[in-house]
């Protein structure tokens, strides 16, 4: 069992650096995750919606939705927690 | 030689989601497994983080005065916000995972009074 | 007071469809579930109604939203009305909509008859248990209409985390059962977003559609390839395909009934949803079928899984734990009709998602009916259940029927196209194995079916004769819900013409 | 296991310090605008700070001050905030979740209405992710019973 899973955690391991082979290298400015997508969000992030921190404003505005998902996440888990464990008083 | 240096980044992250998958997959403690469960996720975050990195930025709050005004803003000032966005989700994620599988540590705990897998196994037949 | 007018409101950027129909399919079971808690701290009865009504929205939107589908084409709908890939749309699509009806409508039915079998299971968490029930259904309804891969990880993680707490609730071995199911989960749900962070660095998009565009130019890119077999790994632990699967069988067992005959049709069908679209749609059908031969693999390792099912499903006892096998073989009959990669195989395998829920549904909901009123599972113990409980075992054999595979029950025409598929891509080997695997699943049923039916004094030294049993059928909230489903399955066999021209037709690819 | 511990320090500590790191929390919320901070990071605080009181004293103190049935709803009050706004920008005739359709109710242009709706959520947010953290820590710490201290 222990050898089975040493041997998947390597094949995993050796599959994700040969990927890393063709990705830009750490901190290039010029990467395509630099200058695809978020430009808009720093660029305009004053304009569009009124809040000097990027992290807040895509955090709640051009991917609220995605927060929305997330608080549920935590509503989700609190619930499981009494769900599982929570036992009424003798 | 070059190519690590540029990508050390990468080779860390990787490192760590080994140790974490090999705690995972081959220990035999429910409790140790959920640590390597954690060190999994820590090392997905990290990865993510350090996509976001651009040389000679700064934080991504907008420099801005008392009066609101503010100068002409170029993308390289400022590090990509989005993957600080998605790793914030994730980090929720992340913990109520974590808690749900404390709670079900819990109950195991409860019925088997052990946490080793195989003396649960034992006990299960 | 106002001090802009309305014309100078120039966020409203032109959209495809304003419509609220997409949103309130996730919406209006979001807000219900946050309010059961606080309506079950008043009166624990309403919980129940609650449920109906909000799961019978998702139904009303979501066959609204595959009308507007039908009549014109493709629905983007703009969260925050941030135009993509910047904000986060929702694309639906005629396998979108086809999907979300089968997800709401066999919520719908499984909610209904859950009253009596919660009651008798749970007395005490009625409250929460409908709270997470309504999590559940949000989170598969948000994975199956989403158009965004980031997004998509977040409602999956929503439906795994309530699936995990509606399992853990279940019987004696429950609790480790489901923790072995986190422990998978967690890697898949992992393993799935290593996957989109390998395709942000390297395309510095989330977006599905946008995604579909930009990746024609890095087919080369090795981490584009990393990339897509972390997906793969990721979507075939949270579908249950086969060396994936082990942590189905445990879990589904101990699970609440009314827990089983939800989170069995659906979690796996919306994994193979994701796995279609991921294949089909981010990356182009070229890309998997020839790039990477992954097709090729997939329908190898399905046909392993389906005769692999079968076989350890006839080495159960337990009748709920040999319908998990089963449930491995269903998947691996999707994953082959995926696999073939021609027209009619993948038409077989959408028709599949939709007859497999229809029937494993069915399935569950009539042991948990037998459950609910004998308390027995194995399958030596059921002589005279058809004195018992004759309506439930007239269904089970109609919906076994269609497991087998025999006209005119829908389970027939699936197989039929897979057949089709099969034999239009030459690959004889399958068609084999969707032959024999129907003989094993007949096998399998007749088993059981001979067991209820015709079992005449086996066991008759320890008392009782079908003279002394009496009639003891399930209540109503149960078996109506069983019958509008076998009424489903005969419905869907004889309008499976009907379904592949209107909606699945479209759902294929056209550059397969 | 360990008795009911009493610490006259910790005690005094403690109480000095908690509606400090309150305050804290609700900083960090209310100024996620404009520094690192936000929803959760400002709930997380605001979570802690029960959870020093459970631990400075014990779990029945802390029920004191916050009983199961105000711990639920204010999970419940959380998420209902933030979606409820999402459906108010539906009803005000936007898409779900655009705040700009708040401009209507209140007294500012469509750019800053976005950042009004912003703090709506994150005040959501916030409460949820408080009031989560404290239900998991009690029904963790005292394995779901909520009767004595932390065993």
């Amino acid at each position: 069992m222990k050898f089975l899973a040493l041997i998947a955690v390597v094949v995993t391991g050796a599959l994700l650096i040969s990927g890393t082979g063709d990705m830009p290298d750490w901190a290039d400015p010029n990467s395509p995750a630099s200058i695809h997508v978020s430009p808009r969000y720093i660029e305009k992030t004053v304009e569009e919606t009124a809040v000097p921190n990027m992290v807040t404003s895509v955090l709640a505005d051009y991917r609220g939705y995605d927060t929305l998902g997330e608080t549920t996440v935590i509503f989700t888990a609190g619930i499981a927690c009494i769900l599982l464990l929570r036992r009424p008083r003798r | 030689m070059e190519f690590i240096i540029a990508k050390y980044n990468y080779w860390v992250y990787i490192v760590l989601m080994m140790v974490g998958f090999y705690a995972m997959m081959g220990k035999r403690n429910l409790a140790k497994k959920l640590v390597g469960m954690n060190i999994f996720q820590t090392s997905i975050i990290l990865y993510f983080v350090s996509t976001a990195a651009k040389k000679g930025a700064t934080i991504p709050i907008v420099e801005h005065g008392h009066g609101g005004a503010v100068h002409a803003i170029h993308a390289a000032q400022y590090v990509n916000p989005l993957p600080h966005v998605l790793m914030l989700t994730a980090i929720v994620v992340m913990v109520s995972t974590f808690g749900v599988a404390l709670a079900l540590i819990i109950m195991i705990y409860r019925r088997y009074n052990t946490l080793e897998e195989d003396e649960i196994l034992e006990l299960r037949k | 007071m106002r001090y802009w007018s309305l014309e100078n409101d120039h966020f409203t950027i032109s959209q495809m469809t304003t419509s609220p129909f997409p949103i309130l399919i996730i919406v209006v079971p979001l807000i219900s579930s946050f309010l059961v808690p606080l309506i079950g701290w008043w009166k624990k009865n309403l919980c129940y109604p609650l449920a109906i009504a909000a799961v019978t929205m998702c139904v009303v939107s979501s066959i609204a939203i595959l009308n507007m589908v039908i009549e014109q084409g493709t629905i983007h709908y703009y969260l925050g009305s941030w135009d993509p890939p910047w904000g986060i749309e929702y694309v639906i699509d005629h396998l979108n909509a086809y999907v979300a009806i089968i997800v709401s409508v066999i919520s719908l039915i499984v909610v209904i008859s859950s009253k009596r079998s919660v009651e008798q299971e749970l007395p005490e968490k009625i409250v929460y248990f409908y709270c997470m029930f309504l999590l559940q259904v949000t989170g598969l309804l948000g994975i199956v209409v989403t158009g965004d891969m980031f997004n998509l990880y977040v409602f999956l993680e929503i439906a795994s985390l309530a699936g995990y707490a509606l399992i853990a609730i279940g019987e004696d071995g429950a609790p480790f059962a489901s923790f072995n199911y986190v422990i998978f989960g967690t890697i898949g749900a992992c393993f799935y977003l290593l996957g989109v962070g390998y395709l942000y660095i390297v395309t510095g998009s989330l977006n599905m559609v946008d995604l579909s565009q930009i990746l024609p130019n890095l087919y080369n890119s090795k981490a584009v390839l990393v990339a897509f077999a972390f997906l793969m790994v990721g979507v075939g632990i949270k579908m249950a395909l086969f060396p994936l699967h082990v942590w189905l069988p445990d879990a589904y067992t101990y699970a609440p009934s009314a827990v089983s005959s939800l989170v069995a049709p659906l979690m796996t069908k919306v994994g193979a949803y994701v796995m279609i679209r991921v294949m089909f749609t981010v990356f182009e059908p070229y890309f998997s079928i020839e790039v990477v031969p992954v097709t090729a693999v997939l329908s190898w390792i399905a046909s392993i899984a389906i005769i692999f099912g079968c076989i350890l499903a006839l080495g159960q006892t337990d009748l709920k734990r040999m319908l998990a096998y089963v449930l491995v073989a269903e998947v691996g009959y999707i994953a082959l009709g995926v696999g073939l990669a021609n027209k009619l195989g993948l038409t077989g395998a959408i028709l599949h998602i939709l007859n497999d829920a229809f029937m494993m549904a069915g399935l569950f909901l009539v042991v948990g009916a037998i459950m609910y009123k004998i308390g027995i599972r194995n399958i030596y113990q059921f002589r005279y259940l058809h004195k018992r409980m004759p309506l439930t075992m007239a269904a089970f054999t109609i919906i076994g029927l269609s497991v087998i595979g025999i006209p005119p029950t829908c389970g027939f025409f699936s197989k039929w196209y897979l057949v089709l598929g099969a034999i239009d891509a030459q690959k004889w080997i399958f068609v084999a194995v969707l032959l024999i695997s129907s003989l094993l699943n007949a096998i399998l049923f007749f088993r059981v079916i001979e067991n209820a039916y015709f079992e005449p004094g086996a066991y008759a030294h320890d008392g009782g004769s079908p003279e002394g049993i009496t009639m003891e059928e399930a209540p109503l909230s149960m078996l109506v819900p069983i019958f509008i489903i076998v009424a489903g399955i005969l419905i869907l066999g004889i309008f499976s013409g009907k379904i592949i021209s209107a909606i699945i037709q479209f759902a294929v690819p056209a550059s397969l | 296991m360990i008795e009911r511990f009493e610490d006259v320090i910790i005690q005094t500590v403690c109480r000095l310090l908690i509606p400090f790191i309150q305050l804290f929390g609700l900083y960090v919320i209310a100024h996620g605008h404009h520094s690192p901070g936000g929803g959760f990071q400002g709930g997380c605080i605001l979570g802690a700070s029960f959870i020093l009181l459970c631990v400075a004293y014990d779990i029945k103190e802390a029920k004191r001050r916050m009983t199961e049935k105000i711990n639920v709803i204010f999970c419940c009050l959380g998420v209902i905030i933030f979606s409820g706004i999402g459906a108010i920008c539906l009803m005000l005739g936007g898409n779900y979740l655009n705040y700009s359709r708040l401009h209507h109710l209140l007294p500012v242009n469509p750019v800053d209405a976005r950042s009004h709706g912003i703090l709506g959520i994150e005040i959501g947010v916030g409460i949820a992710v408080m009031a989560v953290m404290v239900s998991i820590f009690l029904d963790l710490a005292s394995r779901g019973e909520h009767e004595e201290g932390l065993k």
